[in-house]
């Protein structure tokens, strides 16, 4: 059997499901991250397949570079959220974090 | 006349002006730092250097001829169209007279404040308001139109209610400063009435001799009225009335401008001018324009309701010397403001103010002249205050109050004789009285602080010793006023009564006769309350001093220094000056009689050469002048020996008798004349309470009436917008608030999904996009 | 007609308020982002204000240094059209009749303006800020406002122009009383009174004046003949004042189609009179102006009573007489008679007032009526005389109601009876006091006689004789006007002084500054008022000489 | 490489991948999750392997695996306290979101099955590190130098974030956030006087 774009974009799209479904039910912070990254890592791995299947050139890889590094950013600024979250409220519980309440 | 320019003149009112604004304005501050000879001294000699100024002019007027004034013209102070008001002053021998008397004798007034005033908290005050009376008296005096004499006019008007207004913190005093102001408004009215009357009478009566070609450009503005009423006549009347005094637009600027040039260039274009101008408000205009017989029959043939105009103008001007010169019916104001310091009744309320009236209707008596009605109503008025103010003087105690009196009762006298047609005589009588007036007003002011401030004369006495100066001064001055013969008084008093007999101006039945009785029943009555007042005041013992009494067994010589001190040198200078004008101040009018040269008589000549014709007189023979001048002499003896006889050194019991008398008619007499004849209750009653009843009525129509029908039509405009509003509120409101509560409800709904959790959020993310698609397919489906 | 100069100068002076009202705005714009704190917020107002005015001021007295006095055409004139489709223009320009009126405002807003700040003085109530603390840059905005509308009102050439910027002046009026006036109270007969009611009431009555001469209006335009507009286009109607008195000398009202039966021009001459008249204001309409002067704050007492009534007494000039003077020979008696009425019966109201600010609101009725028994009388001295008491009432009443702004800041009352003696303790302000009621009641050498005398020797040669019996009536108003004058003198100042008031001080730098300048000029134009006749004769007198032609005979 | 074999280690990888995304999501212990996700890196790593996106591969190991993740356990260290690790990771209604989430991937499944998009690999290698060092200083230079800007923005960021105040200045900060909602104050120093701490934040709010 020949492994297709579809294959990959099966195993990417439950890496996105699990992620999502990290973000929602995780109450830690840290945890939401978590489910950040494997959204990302699901959307990078798309990238990737496509360029690979389709257009055969180095454009998804270098997007997916950058989706790299704004992963890296977006991680350290998100931890440094957490950290003073953390070092204001002594927790990371998502559910204590209601400043945004209408 | 001829105008000569005299480019000083203005200075003349200037120099006390500048010390008024100084005392005013600096005086306060000048006062506390530098002590009040700092004040007083500057004010003090700006009158002096005004007398000096004036002195000058007046040597300059007597050397230039019978018929020559001196003028000064500084800008155009209303000039509107062909009315021309200016900022200008004149000097002619009338006003030579007064502005001599008033900057001489407010000079010396002035010397005599100094010592009166000392130790007083508002030196500075009671100095800038003696000066700025100064100038006001010297505009009045010197202005050559009716306007600005009429700025000098309610300018002393002013200064008198700020004067006896002086001592402010007793109410009375400060009642009595309003009263002057305000008694004399309502001459004021009269005055402006008669000023207007007068300006659009001339007007008129100078219209026939109106310039036709010019008719096209001025008449422009009244024509109008006249075609709303098609009236060829009438329209003729105002064409000409305009065009007449119509110089309008054009001409009228030219005029100013020959005016300026007169200022700057001298005599003869001052008299060029003369042709000119014969719009404005000027007396020297009046006089001239009346010269012509047509435009004085033109003036004479005018009637206003029923009377003829010139009267009416005549009563009306007279109404405002009333008010000025206290006579009846509005003297009221003259005895109640002695509350004003001392020199202030002196000079204001003696000699200077007070005499305004009889200036300004010797100015006018070319205008006087013409009407024997008002001629007749003058003198009469004149007769009779003589006459009432002199009863009412016979029974005061208070020396200032009978001093007051006396000043009214010889204004009264200055009127018959303006009424009579002798007004040199008035003039005269006019400056021997401000010289023995404000000696006896100064003489009592001496010895009212020598008394410490006591003013009844039944708490004086025996002054003679104790005051020396004071007391000679002051007989010399009753003397005067009495008409001792050889005294000022009795050349001028004498002279009035003469003339008041003699002259044929009066259309009373009896002629003269019935004035001359008033007239010398009143100088009798005047000379017995004058030596009561000095008999009084300064023979026997003394008989004030509860302090003397009170002090005097606990202090050995303190009891000395409660009695009377006589003044220092500063007023007692003054006096002696005084007196010795009051003295010798007749002289200049000699009587006829003497065949002596009446140089006063010959000084004025000129000024009322343009009234002499029009006067007639009864024409009565030496003989009869030498009887009366007898009867004069005897009656002023007569009233001596009388107030001597009863009020000598406070023995004869007589007085005390009468004033205990217990039969009805006397003591009803008395308290009659005692109460002024109860004058100011009947005013209070008749004219003062009407008034303030009638502005209380107003004002509540005001608010209660044309107000409440404001907010009546306000009210109704709010019931119909409150319906309107109910409307509003149920119905059309009630959609709106619909919607809108739909919202606020909606918008409380959805506020509760905004948790502020972030995974409720990433939830409804999800939820939404599954919604999305689903959605996209059921449309693709 | 040819006007005689283009100018941008009268643009400026409008305007230059608004370029005031706008760095307010800004600065309040900016006010976060700058950081700034409400005090500095409210010194900018103050100095904007203060610059506004004196700008204002500056460029009057350029203008009346360029002013010509010889020629009564329009000048500094600039004319652009505005809306076409209605033919209405931006015009202003000035004559005599408006130029010693736009000199008066600047001078009467400066002042104004000195006496709307708290500088240099201890005036603070204690439980209500004094009104100069509250709520500044508002205040300030609508003090510029008003200013705008005011002078716009006196220099604008084009009806509709005219119109509109006398309402731009009624609007920052109501506010200024309504919110920085006195607060609501009950008074002793349970009505409410106060600010917001005086404010409405001088609201309403003045709109409903203006709605009469709106409709008069617009019957003008639609009546008026075709004309050409500035920029050289033909318009069927016009809105131009110059061009509606050319028509109307032409005849063109006086034999325009009668409204109802009644004469075109009589039926638009009484609306315009009733608008103008209550502004003057004139018995029977005059009961707004008690109100509005007695819960007014005093900087805008001032300028109600030394300006707006002022436009009142301009609007009949600039349009009654000047372009409707076709009826005024059939309405002068009634005029008179008015003017006479309210002469006497302001003068008599006033005597029974208690509260100082309310007698002198009332003064000013009785002192307007002079204006109008002036216009009425159809004499140039009637006329000058009028002209003139409006420029001396803007004087002297600014000085009285600065007057009682000083004893009100202190005492907290204005009751009349409740002071005396004050002379001992505050002598300056008595002396101020005494100068500002002499030259009310019209004291000769002082500015109030010269206007007063001019009104009764102009109205006493009035054609119609009637006029010399108003005199003789009018004339005893100099009476009961001194005797009110001095009877409050007497209460307030003289006699014993009452305890309570021992610790009032006197005269401060900031109240000398705003009076001083009155008082001097108060004087000068009492011995020397040629500047003002000089400014406004020659208009007058061409006015007066083109009456007969608006008849239209 | 055969097919079968590419299927072959496909397959393990894809497995290896999925149950370690599994395990974050579903594992009770934080620190086990941490370790999941290391496991779905490496996996991804091989997947882009498998793609011969040789660099990117090692880039994934590089940054993710080694820095990010080693960035979380950081996170995880100083924020959990190790005794609880236990109960560290708690799940919040978790059925429903199971619902929704597998909702969506099935709908996405679906899409990928179902999509034209059959193409084989395309065959060959697509350039060595070389190629793309060109690529990213060729025609994305500019992309490349915002995300590096990008990353420096984050970097600075990051650091001033995590500094931290001084304690005064951390308190101050934290107030308004307890004025917002009093009751779920959980600081132990402050829970002591909740009712105090509660009066003056309802003044404020009111």
């Amino acid at each position: 059997m020949i492994i297709g774009l579809n294959h990959f974009q099966v195993v990417s799209a439950l890496l996105f499901g699990l992620g999502l479904l990290t973000i929602i039910t995780r109450r830690n912070a840290v945890a939401v991250l978590m489910g950040v990254e494997l959204v990302l890592n699901a959307g990078l791995v798309n990238l990737v397949a496509i360029s690979r299947y389709q257009t055969g050139g180095l454009d998804g890889q270098i997007f997916a570079l950058f989706g790299v590094v704004l992963a890296a950013a977006e991680a350290v600024v998100a931890l440094a959220i957490v950290l003073q979250l953390f070092r204001a409220r002594r927790s990371v519980d998502t559910i204590d974090v209601t400043d945004m309440r209408g | 006349m001829e105008l000569q320019t005299f480019n000083t003149l203005w200075l003349i009112p200037l120099f006390p002006l500048l010390g008024a604004a100084y005392a005013g304005l600096l005086g306060k501050r000048i006062h506390r730092r530098y002590g009040e000879l700092a004040v007083s001294l500057p004010t003090v000699i700006m009158p002096w250097i005004s007398f000096a100024v004036a002195v000058s002019a007046v040597v300059t007027l007597a050397q230039a001829g019978p018929e020559v004034a001196l003028y000064n013209r500084l800008w155009t102070w209303i000039g509107v169209d062909w009315m021309q008001a200016d900022m200008a002053f004149l000097v002619d021998r009338l006003s030579a007279v007064m502005i001599l008397v008033v900057t001489f004798v407010g000079s010396l007034i002035h010397v005599y404040s100094l010592g009166y005033m000392k130790g007083d908290p508002g030196y500075w005050r009671f100095f800038a308001y003696l000066n700025l009376f100064m100038f006001s008296m010297l505009v009045l005096v010197l202005g050559d139109n009716f306007l600005l004499m009429f700025v000098g006019w309610e300018g002393v008007g002013l200064c008198s209610y700020l004067l006896i207004s002086y001592y402010y913190r007793e109410r009375d005093k400060a009642a009595a400063g309003m009263k002057a102001f305000i008694v004399n408004r309502v001459g004021d009215f009269g005055f402006t009435l008669g000023v207007f009357l007068l300006f659009w009478g001339l007007a008129a009566a100078n219209s026939p001799s109106y310039n036709p070609s010019i008719q096209a450009t001025t008449a422009a503005p009244v024509v109008k009225r006249a075609s709303a009423k098609p009236d060829p006549a009438k329209l003729a009347e105002h064409v000409a009335f305009q065009a007449s005094w119509g110089l309008a637009g054009a001409p009228c600027r030219s005029h100013q401008a020959l005016g300026r040039a007169s200022t700057l260039g001298g005599h003869a274009q001052g008299h060029h001018v003369e042709g000119h101008a014969t719009t404005s408000l000027a007396f020297r205009h009046v006089e001239r324009l009346l010269e012509d017989p047509v435009k004085r029959e033109g003036l004479l043939s005018q009637n206003v309701l029923g009377l003829s105009l010139v009267t009416l103008v005549g009563l009306l001007l007279f109404l405002g010397a009333t008010g000025k010169s206290a006579q009846i019916p509005l003297y009221v104001w003259l005895p109640d403001a002695m509350a004003g310091p001392t020199p202030v009744s002196a000079l204001i309320h003696a000699a200077t103010m007070v005499t305004a009236g009889v200036y300004m209707l010797s100015r006018l008596h070319f205008l006087m002249a013409l009407t024997p009605v008002a001629m007749t109503v003058v003198a009469t008025v004149g007769a009779l205050t003589a006459f009432f103010a002199a009863t009412i003087g016979l029974f005061q105690y208070d020396i200032k109050k009978v001093l007051a009196y006396s000043t009214v009762s010889q204004l009264g006298f200055m009127f018959v004789a303006v009424g009579s047609g002798a007004f040199w005589v008035a003039i005269f009588h006019l400056m021997t009285h401000a010289f023995f007036k404000a000696c006896l007003f100064l003489g009592s002011g001496s010895v009212i602080m020598g008394c410490h401030h006591e003013q009844d004369m039944r708490l004086m006495g025996g002054l003679r010793k104790l005051m020396p100066v004071t007391a000679i001064t002051y007989f010399i001055s009753s003397a005067a006023i009495a008409g001792f013969p050889l005294f000022s008084g009795f050349f001028s008093k004498d002279e009035i009564l003469w003339k008041a007999f003699d002259t044929g101006n009066v259309i009373l039945p009896g002629g003269g006769f019935v004035l001359w009785l008033l007239a010398a029943v009143a100088a009798l009555m005047t000379s017995f309350y004058m030596f009561r007042s000095y008999y009084m005041t300064f023979s026997g013992e003394y008989r004030g001093g509860h302090a003397h009494e009170a002090h005097g067994h606990d202090e050995a010589h303190g009891a000395h220094g409660h009695l009377p001190r006589e003044s220092p040198k500063t007023m007692t200078i003054v006096l002696g000056i005084l007196a010795a004008l009051a003295l010798a101040g007749g002289y200049v009018g000699l009587p006829h009689l003497w065949h002596l040269p009446n140089l006063f008589e010959h000084w004025l000549a000129p000024v009322f050469e343009g009234s002499a014709h029009t006067l007639k007189w009864a024409g009565y023979g030496h003989g009869l002048e030498w009887g009366l001048m007898i009867t004069s002499i005897l009656i002023a003896f007569a009233g001596f020996f009388a107030a001597r006889w009863l009020y000598r050194d406070h023995r004869n019991p007589t007085p005390q008798k009468i004033l205990d008398s217990d039969r009805r008619l006397v003591r009803g007499v008395h308290r009659w004349v005692f109460n002024k004849y109860y004058v100011d209750e009947l005013y209070q009653k008749t004219v003062i309470q009407p008034t303030l009843v009638l502005s209380r009525a107003l004002s509540i129509f005001d608010t209660g009436f044309i107000d409440a029908i404001v907010n009546l039509v306000g009210l109704i405009g709010r019931l119909f917008s409150m319906l309107q509003g109910w409307i509003d509120r149920t119905f059309i409101d009630g959609l709106v608030n619909l919607v809108g509560d739909t919202v606020m409800n909606a918008g409380r709904a959805l506020r509760r999904v905004q948790t502020g959790r972030l995974q409720a959020y990433v939830y409804s993310l999800v939820a939404g996009s599954l919604l999305m698609v689903v959605a996209a397919w059921l449309m693709a489906a | 007609m040819n006007y005689q100069t283009n100018s941008y100068l009268l643009t400026w002076m409008i305007f230059t308020p608004a370029i005031g009202i706008g760095v307010i705005l800004a600065a309040l714009g900016l006010r976060a982002r700058l950081n700034l704190a409400q005090r500095q917020i409210d010194q900018i107002a103050r100095g904007v204000g203060f610059a506004a005015t004196l700008m204002v001021g500056a460029l009057s007295l350029v203008l009346w240094s360029r002013y010509d006095s010889g020629s009564s055409a329009l000048q500094f004139v600039h004319h652009f059209v505005w809306m076409r489709s209605w033919n209405i223009e931006y015009f202003v320009g000035i004559d005599g009749l408006s130029v010693a009126l736009v000199i008066l405002t600047a001078l009467t807003f400066i002042i104004a303006m000195i006496a709307s700040v708290p500088w240099w003085g201890k005036i603070e109530d204690g439980h209500h800020p004094h009104f100069s603390k509250r709520r500044v840059s508002g205040y300030i905005i609508l003090f510029l406002l008003l200013e705008m509308g005011v002078l716009g009102t006196f220099c604008a050439q084009d009806f509709f122009l005219f119109y509109v910027f006398w309402e731009v002046m009624l609007l920052p009026m109501y506010f200024l009383i309504g919110v920085w006036g006195a607060p609501p109270r009950v008074d002793e007969q349970g009505r409410v009174r106060g600010g917001p009611y005086a404010a409405i009431k001088f609201f309403l009555y003045t709109l409903a004046g203006s709605v009469l001469m709106l409709l008069a209006m617009i019957a003008v335009y639609y009546t008026s003949g075709p004309s050409t507009l500035v920029d050289g286009t033909k318009a069927l109607h016009t809105f131009s004042i110059p061009a509606l008195t050319q028509m109307a000398q032409a005849g063109l009202f006086a034999h325009a189609a009668p409204i109802l039966g009644v004469d075109f021009v009589k039926i638009i001459f009484v609306a315009l009179f009733l608008g103008f008249a209550v502004k003057v204001p004139m018995f029977p309409f005059h009961t707004w102006l008690p109100d509005a002067h007695v819960d007014a704050p005093t900087p805008i007492s001032v300028i109600l009573a030394g300006i707006l009534l002022k436009t009142g007494g301009y609007g009949i000039l600039r349009f009654d007489v000047q372009i409707f003077g076709g009826a005024l020979a059939w309405a002068a008696g009634a005029i008179g008679a008015l003017g006479v009425i309210s002469i006497l019966y302001g003068a008599f109201v006033c005597m029974a007032q208690k509260d100082l600010k309310k007698l002198i609101a009332y003064s000013s009725v009785s002192h307007m009526g002079f204006v109008l028994l002036g216009i009425a009388a159809l004499t140039p001295q009637g006329m000058t005389g009028a002209m003139f008491q409006m420029i001396s009432h803007g004087v002297v009443s600014a000085m009285l109601f600065l007057l009682v702004g000083v004893i009100y800041d202190r005492a907290h009352t204005r009751d009349i009876e409740g002071f005396g003696g004050l002379a001992a303790q505050m002598p300056e302000y008595t002396g101020l006091t005494g100068l500002a009621f002499m030259a009310s009641l019209g004291l000769p050498g002082l500015a109030g006689f010269v206007g007063e005398i001019l009104v009764f020797l102009g109205a006493f040669g009035a054609a119609d004789t009637a006029f010399r019996g108003y005199v003789a009536v009018a004339a005893l108003s100099v009476i009961v006007t001194a005797g009110y004058y001095l009877w409050t003198m007497h209460r307030m100042f003289l006699g014993e002084l009452n305890k309570k008031w021992e610790g009032l001080w006197d005269m401060n730098w900031r109240e000398r500054l705003a009076l001083y300048p009155l008082a001097v000029l108060t004087i000068v134009l009492g011995f020397y008022p040629a500047p003002v006749f000089a400014l406004v004769d020659t208009s007058l007198h061409s006015l007066l000489a083109a009456l007969p032609r608006l008849v239209g005979g | 490489m055969s097919d079968t074999l590419v299927a072959v280690v496909f397959y393990g990888l894809a497995i290896f991948t999925l149950s370690g995304a599994a395990l974050v999501a579903f594992s009770r212990n934080i620190v086990h999750s941490a370790f999941a996700l290391f496991a779905t890196f490496v996996g991804v790593a091989g997947l882009y392997a498998l793609m011969s996106a040789n660099l990117l591969a090692v880039i994934q190991l590089l940054v993710y695996a080694g820095g990010i993740l080693v960035l979380i356990l950081f996170a995880v260290m100083l924020t959990s306290r190790i005794d609880e690790a236990r109960v560290s990771n708690h799940a919040w209604g978790r059925q429903p979101a199971a619902w929704a989430v597998g909702g969506l991937t099935a709908i996405l499944i679906y899409v990928a099955v179902k999509a034209p998009l059959k193409a084989p690999m395309i065959k060959g290698a697509l350039g060595g590190p070389a190629a793309f060092g060109d690529a990213l200083l060729g025609p994305y230079v500019l992309p490349f130098e915002i995300i590096s800007m990008l990353l420096l923005a984050a970097l600075i960021g990051a650091v001033t974030l995590a500094r931290g105040r001084d304690a005064a200045e951390a308190a101050k900060l934290a107030k308004p956030a307890e004025a917002a909602a009093p009751v779920q104050a959980a600081e132990p120093a402050q829970a002591a006087e909740p009712a105090e701490a509660a009066e003056p934040a309802e003044e404020v709010n009111a």
